[in-house]
């Protein structure tokens, strides 16, 4: 006959741990010139694919599709276009975030890929899919080669379009 | 498929917000002992090769593949660990028969979601380490942008969206299984506070806790050992860019592959005629509806007025998630799948019980890694060996 | 239904280091372009692809499998990930084996990939979480802690010197010296070397152990029909084989890998080989640590229990021997990135078995190669075996 | 390699060149904290370390009693018979001399891991635990071992509420 299955609430029982994962992530060749020309120049870099006739932002060192290297480097921005656009109501641990945080899909003038990122400088009801917006980069002694050295897309000022 | 696969068994245990009287072994056993009566084999004897599914992080364990075994009887046995969705593990499991060396495969996955205190962490660190974890967005973020361009490249609206979770979580009330039965209205939905605008509360599944094992096997010994068995006329999985940057938004490509490449198997010419019903993704509401478009069940744009119309409900000309989906069921992590090919199973052998469709024949089940993946896998069903002709 | 024979026609891998600059989706297309690249295929040809990687803790990124899909070459393909611990790298022979002989894919690239330099600051420490949670890991238990039982098990069972033991940590790093990816190839280590070496968890020595290290490797594989239109010498997949023992690890007899055994003899009866001391002419069994080649070898059936100590000081496991084994270095010579380590066994064995291994190359014409990984807790073993015959 | 490849990719750095900052790296860390239930097996087996007992388990079908405690026998796959009570004395069926913490610090003193197969268990069933109270180089192999528990107050329902197994004599 089987264990007596009978668990009464107070038998319950949990054991509490967590996994201790401490990561450091190198950037690799492609992301290393790629940061480096925020970092340094406020510049954004993609890399083309000819053979697809795709440009990836940010640069990397492989086309997905086609698998050639890429090593064909251009800038592109800093402005862009709005692709979508979300109002995010909650932090990481599930709180309330007061003000909620925009982050955006933006396709910077020149890429064929879009750049996920933070949104600034606008209204929740003004943030729309067309918007036009350009990098709003952090002053040059606080940039640290992060995708954090954009502090956030803006919208383009009222007579650039 | 040269040789017919079908799946001669299930079991499963759960599914509910928590399961705090039985450890993960206890849960996936139970689940296990039912597959193996309902398929009528000896784990320790009859079964030649099991594929389980997990994710280290979900599980608190590194190398979770050691903790496998035992409990659904695959101690010193061929055994494998598939990290992906259950229907990856079916595939596995199916191309093992195909081979002509295993006989009888089993599949498992499972849910201890309950157990794990810092979901939304754990979802964060699947996101690029460089280009977008540094920004410390919820991941919910990720599904509030793809529902953003898919509304506004399909045309769908919130309350197309919104009648989703009325009719799943309705559906649910009559699967005992199902943890989140509710009878709501479009509007409690639309009010529900806001996460990550378009997405609301009450479009957003809830996890739970469950177990879920398949026995599959091939057709001899599908003949001999099984009074119905659902052939596993289709099977294909795809994935898209795993980077945000290069991904398609609002197409769920990944599913119009796997579909490609499972209704190529299955001889589907025309999937909206030849599938009866089907049990498709639905972590978040509009993905049901981007996935009913991207199977071809329907053409772009018409999901979300199918569903208002009701088309897609139970007495619908295309019931979609008469489970209750993951909204109603509740969301499974790597075990939604099996879920979703569990309910097919059961309404292929008339055994749904007040969920039952009438005269099926062919149905399939698709599923989604959720975010920030791109990976989707599909299965077409039938309970005929040739599938009736329409 | 005879079996849809399936066949290794391509291979590449990248160097393995100690702490590789490139990112793991990089270090992924770098060995699978070049597997590409050595049998003319593209992308284009390419059907499904297969991802095998261990713990995601070591490269960082949860659901490591997607993460990897792209520069794995499955972008808008089927791909999955298989992940049977450090029994990964050579899975990939079984998991890639039934893509194709299932008749779903013609062409699959095979990937595997470690990063674990990115664990920071210590790989070792991610491995606590292998253990159990809640009755073995409040222990605070090292890694090396479940090596060291087992060695000292072993030793205990069949009466093994340390210096037995070591001879295999000299036989591979030597090996290594000759593989231009190697991360510790010496070719002048010798035996007091290894025994001088500081202890970590005795009877476990430094240079008993196989280093931390990123890496990639990558092959293809193609069904008979297609093999032979891509390479002229096609290396067949004659066996393969997998098992995976309980998780109750304290409950098992540590000195013998039966879990070795029964996969083993599931690769033997579908390659049709009775004697394998006759007629597996090269062995790449897994050795993250020197004492477990031996323990491997028994359990593949290759040595008599506790004797394989005896058949590498004779000499019979060295490169010119009469079974050599670990011609390539092995993981404590070339180095040990989990499942790219497992795999690098499987390409030397396309390599050796084409005449293609340059200065490792064993001599005479080996006609049939096995790889064997081990992992978890003392508890799986895959087996792939490959020869230059088509199978029957 | 294939002797036609001239060259094979992947650089790598040293610890100073990225600490240094001369290559560029970004540092995270994973917040995963869990509750995994216990269930009932692995919950009466803590209840059991509470009160000072190691609880084993026994399969009727197998005739084996073995621990830790399972609700299911994974040899037979038949749900187990019953609990059984096993004496906190066993022997040593292997051990390690370690030096090295889990997060790889030198210690000078050893902890001393060790399978410790308990009376009571058959076929021979171990646990994994720590030894103590005794020099590193006098434990050996199937040297006979008995548990030394925290004070009764003191514990908790964990595997911890054994200290260590130190040497016993018979009797």
């Amino acid at each position: 006959m089987p264990l007596d299955p009978t668990l009464h609430a107070d038998d319950l029982q949990a054991w509490y741990g967590s996994m201790p994962v401490t990561s450091r992530y190198t950037y690799g060749p492609a992301g290393e010139r790629f940061f480096r020309a925020m970092k340094d120049e406020a510049r954004i870099l993609g890399t083309r694919c000819g053979r697809c006739s795709l440009t990836y932002v940010p640069g990397r060192l492989f086309c997905e599709r086609c698998f050639d290297e890429l090593t064909d480097w251009i800038e592109v921005g800093p402005s862009g276009t709005i692709e979508a656009v979300t109002v995010a109501y909650l932090a990481l641990d599930g709180t309330l975030l007061d003000p909620p945080v925009l982050m955006a899909l933006v396709r910077l003038d020149g890429a064929d890929t879009v750049m996920y990122h933070r949104l600034g400088g606008v209204a929740a009801s003004d943030a729309k899919i067309g918007l036009r917006v350009e990098a709003a980069f952090r002053p040059s002694e606080d940039r640290t080669g992060s995708i954090l050295d954009i502090a956030g897309f803006r919208p383009l000022g009222v007579n650039e379009t | 498929m040269m040789h017919p696969v079908a799946i001669i068994g299930v079991g499963w245990s759960g599914f509910r917000p928590v399961t705090p009287d039985v450890s993960y072994k206890e849960l996936i056993y139970e689940a296990a002992v039912r597959a193996y009566a309902d398929a009528g084999v000896d784990p320790r004897r009859d079964v030649d090769s099991f594929v389980t599914v997990s994710e280290d992080f979900h599980e608190g364990t590194s190398i979770f593949d050691e903790y496998v075994p035992d409990q659904i009887g695959g101690a010193q046995r061929p055994v494998h660990t598939i990290t992906g969705d259950g229907l990856h593990g079916l595939a596995a499991a199916a191309m093992q028969i195909l081979t002509g060396r295993f006989r009888v495969v089993v599949v498992e996955g499972h849910s201890k979601a309950s157990n794990i205190l810092t979901l939304p962490h754990i979802t964060a660190y699947a996101m690029d380490p460089i280009l977008n974890r540094p920004l410390r967005a919820n991941p919910l973020a990720v599904a509030g942008l793809e529902a953003c361009r898919y509304m506004h490249e399909s045309g769908t609206t919130r309350e197309q969206c919104a009648a989703v979770v009325v009719k799943n979580r309705r559906n649910a009330l009559r699967n005992p299984a199902a943890a989140f039965g509710a009878d709501l209205r479009t509007e409690d939905v639309l009010v529900s506070e806001a996460v990550a605008s378009p997405l609301a509360r009450l479009e957003i599944s809830d996890h739970a806790d469950g177990a879920i094992v398949l026995v599959l096997a091939d057709a001899e010994t599908a003949g001999r050992l099984s009074p119905r068995p659902a052939w596993i006329r289709g099977i294909g999985w795809a994935n898209d860019s795993p980077s945000l940057e290069s991904r398609s938004w609002a197409r769920a490509v990944y599913a119009e592959q796997a579909a490609a490449m499972a209704y190529k198997m299955a001889g589907i010419g025309n999937p909206a005629e030849e599938i009866q019903f089907a049990e498709v993704d639905d972590t978040y509401a509009y993905k049901e509806l981007q996935h009913l478009e991207a199977l071809g069940l329907c053409s772009l744009g018409r999901a979300g007025p199918l569903t208002v119309e009701g088309a897609t409900a139970p007495d619908g000309c295309l019931p979609i998630n008469v489970s209750g989906g993951s909204l109603g069921v509740g969301h499974l992590l790597e075990a939604s799948g099996l879920a979703r090919v569990l309910e097919v199973v059961l309404q292929l052998r008339g055994q749904a019980g007040s969920r039952q469709l009438g005269d099926v024949y062919t149905g399939l089940a698709q599923s989604w890694r959720g975010v920030p993946t791109t990976s989707g896998a599909v299965a077409v069903l039938s309970n005929q060996l040739g599938g009736r002709e329409s | 239904m005879s079996m849809r024979r399936v066949a290794v026609v391509g291979a590449g891998m990248t160097r393995f280091v100690r702490r590789a600059m490139e990112t793991p989706k990089e270090l992924a297309w770098h060995a699978a372009r070049m597997a590409l690249d050595s049998c003319g295929l593209t992308l284009k040809d390419v059907g499904g692809v297969c991802i095998g990687s261990a713990p995601d803790a070591f490269d960082g990124v949860h659901m490591k499998g997607e993460y990897l899909s792209d520069g794995s070459g499955a972008w808008g393909k089927p791909v999955m990930r298989s992940y049977v611990g450090g029994g990964t790298g050579v899975f990939l022979g079984p998991h890639g084996w039934y893509h194709v002989a299932s008749g779903l894919f013609d062409v699959v690239l095979v990937v595997a990939e470690e990063k674990m330099s990115s664990f920071h600051p210590h790989a070792q420490a991610a491995f606590l979480t292998i253990f159990d949670h809640t009755t073995e890991r409040p222990l605070e238990p090292n890694l090396l802690w479940i090596f060291a039982l087992e060695m000292n098990r072993y030793m205990q069972t069949y009466g093994i010197s340390k210096r037995d033991i070591a001879q295999v940590a000299v036989k591979n790093k030597r090996n290594a010296a000759d593989h231009p990816c190697a991360m510790l190839g010496e070719a002048s280590i010798t035996v007091e070397d290894v025994l001088n070496s500081e202890v970590l968890a005795w009877p476990v020595q430094r240079l008993d152990v196989s280093p931390v290290s990123d890496g990639a490797v990558a092959i293809v594989m193609a069904a008979e029909g297609v093999a032979e239109r891509i390479t002229d010498r096609p290396v067949w997949v004659q066996g393969v084989g997998w098992n995976l023992d309980t998780a109750y690890w304290t409950n098992r007899d540590l000195a013998y890998p039966e879990y070795v055994e029964r996969a083993a003899r599931m690769a033997y009866e579908m390659a049709g080989v009775r004697e394998p001391r006759k007629e597996i002419h090269i062995v790449e069994p897994y050795d993250p640590f020197d004492y477990k080649e031996l323990h491997h070898l028994e359990g593949l059936l290759l040595a008599d229990r506790g004797k394989a100590p005896e058949l590498t000081a004779q000499g019979v496991t060295g490169r010119g021997g009469a079974m050599p084994v670990c011609p390539s270095g092995g993981l404590l010579g070339v180095g040990n990135p989990i499942a790219a380590a497992g795999l690098m066994k499987v390409a030397e064995l396309f390599w050796q078995l084409r005449g293609e291994a340059g200065a490792r190359q064993v001599p005479g014409t080996p006609e049939r190669g096995l790889a064997q990984a081990w992992g978890d807790l003392m508890q799986v073993g895959t087996v792939t075996i490959l020869g230059t015959q088509r199978p029957a | 390699m294939t002797q036609r490849i001239a060259s094979y990719p992947g650089t790598t750095l040293s610890e100073e060149q990225i600490e240094q900052g001369r290559v560029l790296s970004v540092h995270d860390r994973l917040r995963a904290d869990y509750t995994w239930d216990a269930g009932l097996a692995i919950g009466l087996y803590l209840d059991g370390l509470k009160a000072g007992v190691i609880l084993g388990v026994r399969c009727a079908r197998c005739d084996r009693t073995v621990v830790p405690p399972r609700a299911f026998c994974e040899q037979c796959f038949a749900p187990m018979d019953a609990f059984v009570p096993l004496a906190d004395v066993g022997i040593v069926n292997t051990f390690s001399l370690c030096y090295v913490t889990w997060d790889v610090k030198r210690i000078a003193e050893p902890l001393i891991p060790a399978v410790i197969d308990l009376d009571g268990t058959s076929p021979p069933a171990g646990i994994m635990h720590l030894l103590g109270g005794i020099a590193p180089d006098r434990v050996h192999i199937g040297m006979r071992v008995r548990a030394v528990w925290k004070p009764a107050r003191a514990r908790q329902g964990a595997i911890t509420d054994i200290r260590y197994f130190k040497p016993h004599r018979r009797g």
